[in-house]
């Protein structure tokens, strides 16, 4: 494999690796303040794609507000789907809250597809579709576009949850939602604003990728996955967490195929990002076990 | 060591991370006798209970029961020596009646599995009806007997905390460790609690109890531990220890009555 | 429930119910259900497994599918591919899975919680993938078509009125072998662990030996459904085992309701009958009306239906007895 | 005895399901109920339907069943077959094979059709043909895979209308020796339609002086294949051919493009339809594809017999439901559906469902030259696709049209 190849796969992996993360990061939010495994999150994604697509495209707006108004809705449609399923749901376990996210994703979807059809659609670029040379390797420059907003939502994310008050609020509820509730902090409003957050940086994430990867109805799907085992390999932990989940995740996928060993083709690439989460997850739970006991 | 210790400790330790919880301490608790752990909050009481009854593993020292060396037990297993504790925050199983709670502390004692069960052979029926009848002995003898078809989490706490004990003492112990059985009772259902302990130690039960009730400690416990920040500061009778200028020292700050 | 025991006329109703379930199947009364049912059936005793592991142990598994597909996929290529008989070729299977399940148990219940859960769905997919890619012995994405009927001596299970009796001859066994279980020391142990893992542990229960035991019998379960699975449809593909189906799977157990194993019918019978049978004629928006009646069944009844039912029962029969009672 | 109880109480509620199951499926679909045997003479002919419009095969399966909802209106306009009106009953299997099995016993035992058209993936054709011969009625599946209707003996009851695979890849073949070249690279779907193709690239490259120098797979719904293509990009390879539906391909394409490939890029039929070129935008500029002459009727000569239905269906399909809404799938769809009327409007009146249901597999089998969009079919006992040769068209895409590379 020369250099270049090499540089290409990394690139590659970085800009699958930044879409998985900013799935990932929904899923953290949303995990994190009330230990739902939200299986909606990709779903938001979709709906950031597909609403970006009928506002460009259809309606003819132009980028800003395009992006805008789909950030706005997604992030409206998490909201109502936290007051009007998951709050509803009083007695509900965690398990059926979970089942309940599910149930959203497969109504949400059922809704796109009756609305928008089943052919993929794509946004316009937002800056050209001439690749650009980099250190021997290629980039799309939408590519650059979606690494670029993960750096920033990161980066705002986490400072929003480390100065502002709303944000420590979050954390608080994150690390024990009990003791926070005591001082004052009403955990209920937290999680309506941890899904509201989750759907917005879903939305963003649909928009910025829809234009590379296209969007259509079902794609909340498979991003839905990626970003969960995202989420998973950064342990559900922070948003940094999540990210560097995605791009292990995008990176371990690229070289797979690179190196295509003997019976392990690329159709083996899923596979083996697999096993490094299984490795991960068992590496992670002896340390688990062990604070678990020192706590 | 002589015949009447059960339980014995020499230099036990328990370190997480920097903070020393446990440190050198070395105990021996004579057979069936009520002797008490006293302290002041953080001075490692419920700790000692965790390493001897296997939930945390010990940094350092030995653990003996019935002189034989205790530390590389699973905590499962301490069970069926006869071992067997309490918790300070009840734990019952939310999801049994009274009855099933006691059941399935009688577990150590029955021996049917999968197999026997899948098929309801007649080894599992003779053990459940076993099992069945001594679970309601147990409930009797601490005086639920009435409750047993009612829902564990949907009794008050002081029965709570009587069930649990019932639970424990299903698993026919040698020896019982009681996590602040008092805390959150009434003066009435702590008369009730001492009487318990006391038939307890009448069955021959040796009991070991973490109380921060003096007037309780004091009424039923025939010998009186105290440690602070993890060492064992002083041991003696009741009338001893509430002599003790050291103990006094140690409870400087809070009142002891 | 114990006092629904005392109602008299239960045993008329058990009767007829029973007889109905055995009518089901007859030409000309309900016969064109019994393909429907025979999948419910199979459904229910993948998703029994889950209501042990998750309602009575507490394990979340989201890689159910990963059993069910190994069961289905050992029948059909042992019986067509190397011409083994089909029951022994159904043994083989549920004994290698449920091997296979006490390794991966014995790694994976160091894990808590959500984290079981998702090493479980990285289990699934890995599963799924090799089902698709083990072309040489799965026929790959394609699936294998034409796998043998099962047989009992010269009696073949070749009409789906006979697999209807076959499939809910096993179900119901595995559901009352699962309620003798639950009633036992063994079940007490599950749901100690649920309940509490320190009391459990305290008590002399060896909590992961537990954990280990009941997943290995539900991916047992799972693995006979998969073998009667394929020789029912005579057909297998891998996508009947991917990811979503392990969702559905777990979907059944909760929707169904965790709290008994008889949930599982329930839970089996709702999501199949709503996804193949009473959504069909509304068109393109059935899917969207699918995930709506989830949320609204999880919303309303999060205990299930099961639970939601037997309330409704007590409640009926209380009014009964007031009617009774009044002159 | 306490699970006794338990036992009325789960049947209750089975057995309830189930009757709403009865009242919904008759209140479902319009007047879907059984028919009663020669109760007035001119009782409708039923087709079954069984299609992908949601799933992995949805921008297949959508245009299959739009075609054949427009086909019925026209012939019961048209007085239907015989005086007989056509009712077709349609279900989406969501490209699932398990629902696929459980739906067409339901159009088999509820509905009680004649005949029974697609599903769209080999996956689910092959799913069902054991449930449609047991049940001794026809089917003509819309799927790609020859295993569907070989060997003919087993699949006595099942037809197909889609071209084989094997055929399409000798026709690229063919094309790329006359190109001169002997190198290429695969990079193909994992989905059943994909690895059917890589199957067949593989073991027929050889006959033509080919070489496959790598041999790159994806999962469906990947969202970049840029891996696979810098692995290939690493190769001699002379072409790239790809082997998927059309939202792949298109990435294929664009990554070919973002990489700034400059090798050819060959797909299957699979992209048949305007939605590739509308996803690929610019990147879809100079690929290449074997299809049905449907995409490029505009240019077919009129002495073509299929000239004629294929300017027709085309212009019905798109006044219907816009232009470039056309796509070779629908195509398919009408093939198999015509087929099938074809047999309908000779049999007998007055036969009860089992004897008709023969009586329309034999018919089906006799079908000869109908000029169908796919192909000219000739059916016989020993050919269940009889599709005749020179059906194809190679056609490269210039500036988002598709151009007849003769």
């Amino acid at each position: 494999m020369s250099a270049d190849q090499f540089v290409q796969y990394l690139v590659s992996g970085v800009t699958q690796g930044s879409i998985y993360a900013l799935v990932g990061l929904g899923f953290t939010i949303i995990y994190a303040v009330t230990r739902v495994i939200n299986f909606a999150q990709g779903e938001f994604v979709m709906l950031g794609g597909m609403l970006s697509f009928t506002l460009a495209r259809s309606a003819g707006l132009p980028l800003a507000p395009a992006f805008i108004l789909s950030v706005l809705i997604t992030a409206a449609v998490g909201a109502s789907m936290y007051v009007l399923a998951i709050r509803t749901a009083k007695r509900a376990s965690v398990v059926s809250l979970i089942i309940i996210t599910i149930g959203a994703a497969i109504f949400i979807r059922g809704i796109a597809g009756v609305l928008w059809g089943v052919e993929p659609d794509r946004p316009p670029f937002f800056t050209g579709h001439e690749s650009i040379s980099f250190l021997g390797a290629y980039i799309h420059p939408q590519a650059l576009w979606i690494i670029g907003t993960t750096i920033v939502v990161t980066i705002i994310l986490h400072l929003f949850l480390s100065y502002t008050m709303v944000g420590k609020a979050l954390k608080a509820c994150a690390i024990n939602p009990v003791a926070s509730s005591l001082v004052g902090v009403n955990p209920r409003t937290m999680a309506l604003i941890a899904f509201a957050l989750a759907a917005a940086i879903g939305g963003i994430g649909g928009v910025v990728m829809a234009p590379l990867i296209m969007t259509s109805y079902s794609v909340g799907v498979m991003l839905g996955l990626k970003g969960f085992v995202a989420a998973a390999i950064g342990g559900f932990k922070s948003p940094v967490a999540a990210v560097f989940g995605g791009l292990l995740l995008g990176i371990v996928e690229s070289l797979a195929v690179a190196a295509n060993w003997g019976p392990f083709t690329s159709s083996y690439k899923d596979a083996i990002a697999l096993v490094v989460l299984l490795l991960i997850l068992l590496i992670r739970s002896g340390k688990l076990a062990a604070e678990e006991k020192a706590s | 060591m002589s015949r009447s210790v059960i339980l014995e400790t020499r230099g036990l330790s328990k370190a997480f991370g920097g903070l020393v919880a446990v440190d050198k301490v070395d105990l021996s608790v004579e057979t069936s006798k009520i002797t008490a752990i006293i302290g002041p909050n953080g001075a490692g009481k419920t700790t000692l209970f965790n390493l001897v009854t296997g939930v945390y593993p010990v940094s350092g020292g030995e653990i003996y029961f019935q002189g034989k060396l205790l530390n590389n037990v699973p905590a499962h297993k301490r069970a069926s020596l006869g071992i067997v504790r309490t918790f300070q925050h009840v734990h019952l199983f939310g999801n049994m009646t009274a009855v099933e709670n006691v059941m399935s502390g009688q577990h150590p004692r029955s021996s049917y599995g999968f197999f026997e069960a899948a098929l309801r052979l007649p080894k599992a029926r003779r053990e459940e009806e076993a099992i069945s009848l001594n679970a309601i002995k147990y409930l009797n003898l601490v005086g639920l007997g009435t409750y047993a078809e009612h829902d564990a989490l949907s009794l008050p706490l002081g029965q709570q905390k009587l069930l649990a004990i019932a639970r424990a003492l299903a698993t026919e112990p040698r020896l019982i460790l009681l996590d602040e059985p008092g805390a959150g009772l009434n003066t009435l259902e702590k008369r009730q609690l001492s009487d318990l302990i006391r038939s307890i130690r009448e069955m021959g039960i040796s009991v070991i109890l973490v109380e921060h009730d003096m007037p309780l400690v004091m009424g039923i416990a025939e010998w009186v531990i105290v440690l602070d920040s993890g060492q064992k500061i002083a041991e003696g009778t009741a009338a001893q220890i509430q002599k003790n200028p050291k103990v006094i020292a140690a409870y400087l700050g809070e009142e002891v009555e | 429930m114990l006092a629904l025991l005392k109602s008299k006329w239960q045993y008329p109703v058990i009767a007829a119910l029973l007889v109905l379930l055995i009518l089901i199947p007859f030409e000309g009364f309900m016969s064109q259900y019994t393909t429907l049912m025979i999948f419910i059936g199979i459904s229910t005793m993948v998703t029994v497994g889950l209501c042990l592991l998750l309602g009575y142990t507490g394990q979340v598994s989201l890689g159910q599918a990963a059993f069910y597909g190994m069961g289905a996929y050992f029948s059909a290529v042992l019986s067509k591919g190397y011409g083994f008989n089909p029951w022994l070729a159904m043994l083989i299977g549920a004994a290698a899975t449920g091997a296979f399940a006490y390794i991966i148990g014995y790694l994976i219940f160091r894990l808590k919680g959500n984290y079981l859960a998702m090493a479980t769905l990285g289990l699934g997919i890995i599963m799924w993938i090799l089902f698709r890619q083990l072309s040489q012995f799965t026929g790959g994405p394609d699936g294998m078509a034409g796998i043998p009927f099962l047989s009992i001596g010269g009696f073949v299970f070749d009409t789906p009125f006979k697999r209807y009796y076959l499939v809910w001859l096993f179900c119901l066994v595995i559901l009352l072998i699962s309620q003798n279980i639950v009633r036992s020391r063994t079940g007490r142990a599950l749901r100690a662990i649920r309940g509490s893992e320190a009391a459990a542990e305290s008590i002399g229960i060896n909590v992961d030996q537990f954990k280990v035991k009941i997943f290995v019998l539900s991916a047992v379960y799972a693995s006979l459904a998969g073998s009667l699975f394929v020789h029912h449809l005579r057909f297998v593909s891998p996508d009947t085992f991917n990811f979503l189906a392990s969702v559905v799977l777990v979907t059944m157990a909760v929707v169904g309701g965790l709290a008994s194993i008889w949930g599982a019918i329930f839970g089996a019978a709702t999501v199949r009958i709503l996804s193949e049978d009473l959504l069909l004629g509304l068109g393109e928006w059935d899917i969207a009306i699918y995930g709506l009646i989830l949320m609204v069944i999880m919303i309303f009844m999060p205990e299930g239906l099961f639970v939601k039912l037997k309330e409704i029962f007590e409640r009926l029969r209380l009014r009964y007895k007031r009617r009774g009672a009044e002159p | 005895m306490r699970n006794y109880l338990k036992y009325a109480v789960v049947l209750v509620l089975v057995v309830a399901l189930l009757a709403l199951g009865g009242i919904s499926c008759s209140t479902g679909e319009e007047g879907g109920t059984t028919p009663t045997p020669s109760a007035t003479p001119k009782e409708a002919y039923k087709v079954g339907a069984v299609f992908a419009t949601t799933g992995a095969a949805s921008n297949l399966g959508v245009p299959e069943k739009q075609t054949v909802d427009m086909m019925v209106e026209q012939i019961n306009a048209a007085g239907g077959i015989n005086g007989h009106p056509l009712k077709v009953v349609f279900y989406n299997t969501e490209t699932s094979a398990e629902k696929c099995a459980t739906l067409v016993t339901r159009l088999i035992e509820q509905d009680n059709v004649l005949a029974i058209i697609g599903p769209t993936t080999s996956g689910e054709s092959l799913a069902i043909i054991d449930t449609v011969t047991t049940a001794k009625i026809p089917l003509v599946s819309c799927a790609a895979n020859i295993g569907i209707v070989t060997p003919v003996s087993e699949r006595y009851w099942v037809f197909k209308t889609p071209q084989a695979d094997k055929d399409v890849v000798a026709y690229i073949y063919r094309y790329m020796q006359q190109q001169g070249i002997t190198k290429v690279a695969l990079v193909t779907d994992v989905s059943s339609f994909g690895a059917g193709g890589r199957g067949i690239l593989k073991s027929d490259a050889s006959g033509y002086g080919i070489t496959v120098v790598d041999d790159q797979t994806f999962t469906t719904g990947d969202t970049s294949m840029q891996s696979q293509l810098t692995h290939i990009k690493g190769t001699a390879a002379q072409a790239v051919i790809c082997w998927a539906t059309d939202k792949e391909s298109a990435i294929v394409a664009q990554d070919m493009k973002t990489l700034q490939m400059t090798i050819p890029l060959y797909c299957s039929h699979g992209i048949a339809n305007m939605n590739f070129i509308t996803a690929a935008g610019t990147a879809a500029n100079g690929v290449i594809f074997p299809a049905g002459k449907l995409l490029v009727v505009d240019v077919v000569p009129a002495s073509d017999p299929q000239k004629e239905v294929l300017v027709k269906y085309k212009a019905d399909y798109e006044a219907k439901y816009g232009t470039g809404t056309i796509s070779t799938f629908g195509g398919h769809a009408y093939d198999a559906l015509s087929v099938v009327v074809i047999a309908l409007g000779k049999i007998p009146e007055g036969l009860d469902t089992a004897a008709a249901r023969t009586a329309v597999r034999a018919q089906i089998e006799q079908v000869t030259n109908f000029a169908g969009t796919g192909g000219v079919f000739t059916m016989s006992p020993t050919d269940h696709l009889g599709m005749q040769p020179g059906s194809l068209a190679m056609i490269e895409i210039v500036d988002g049209e598709w151009i007849w590379l003769k």
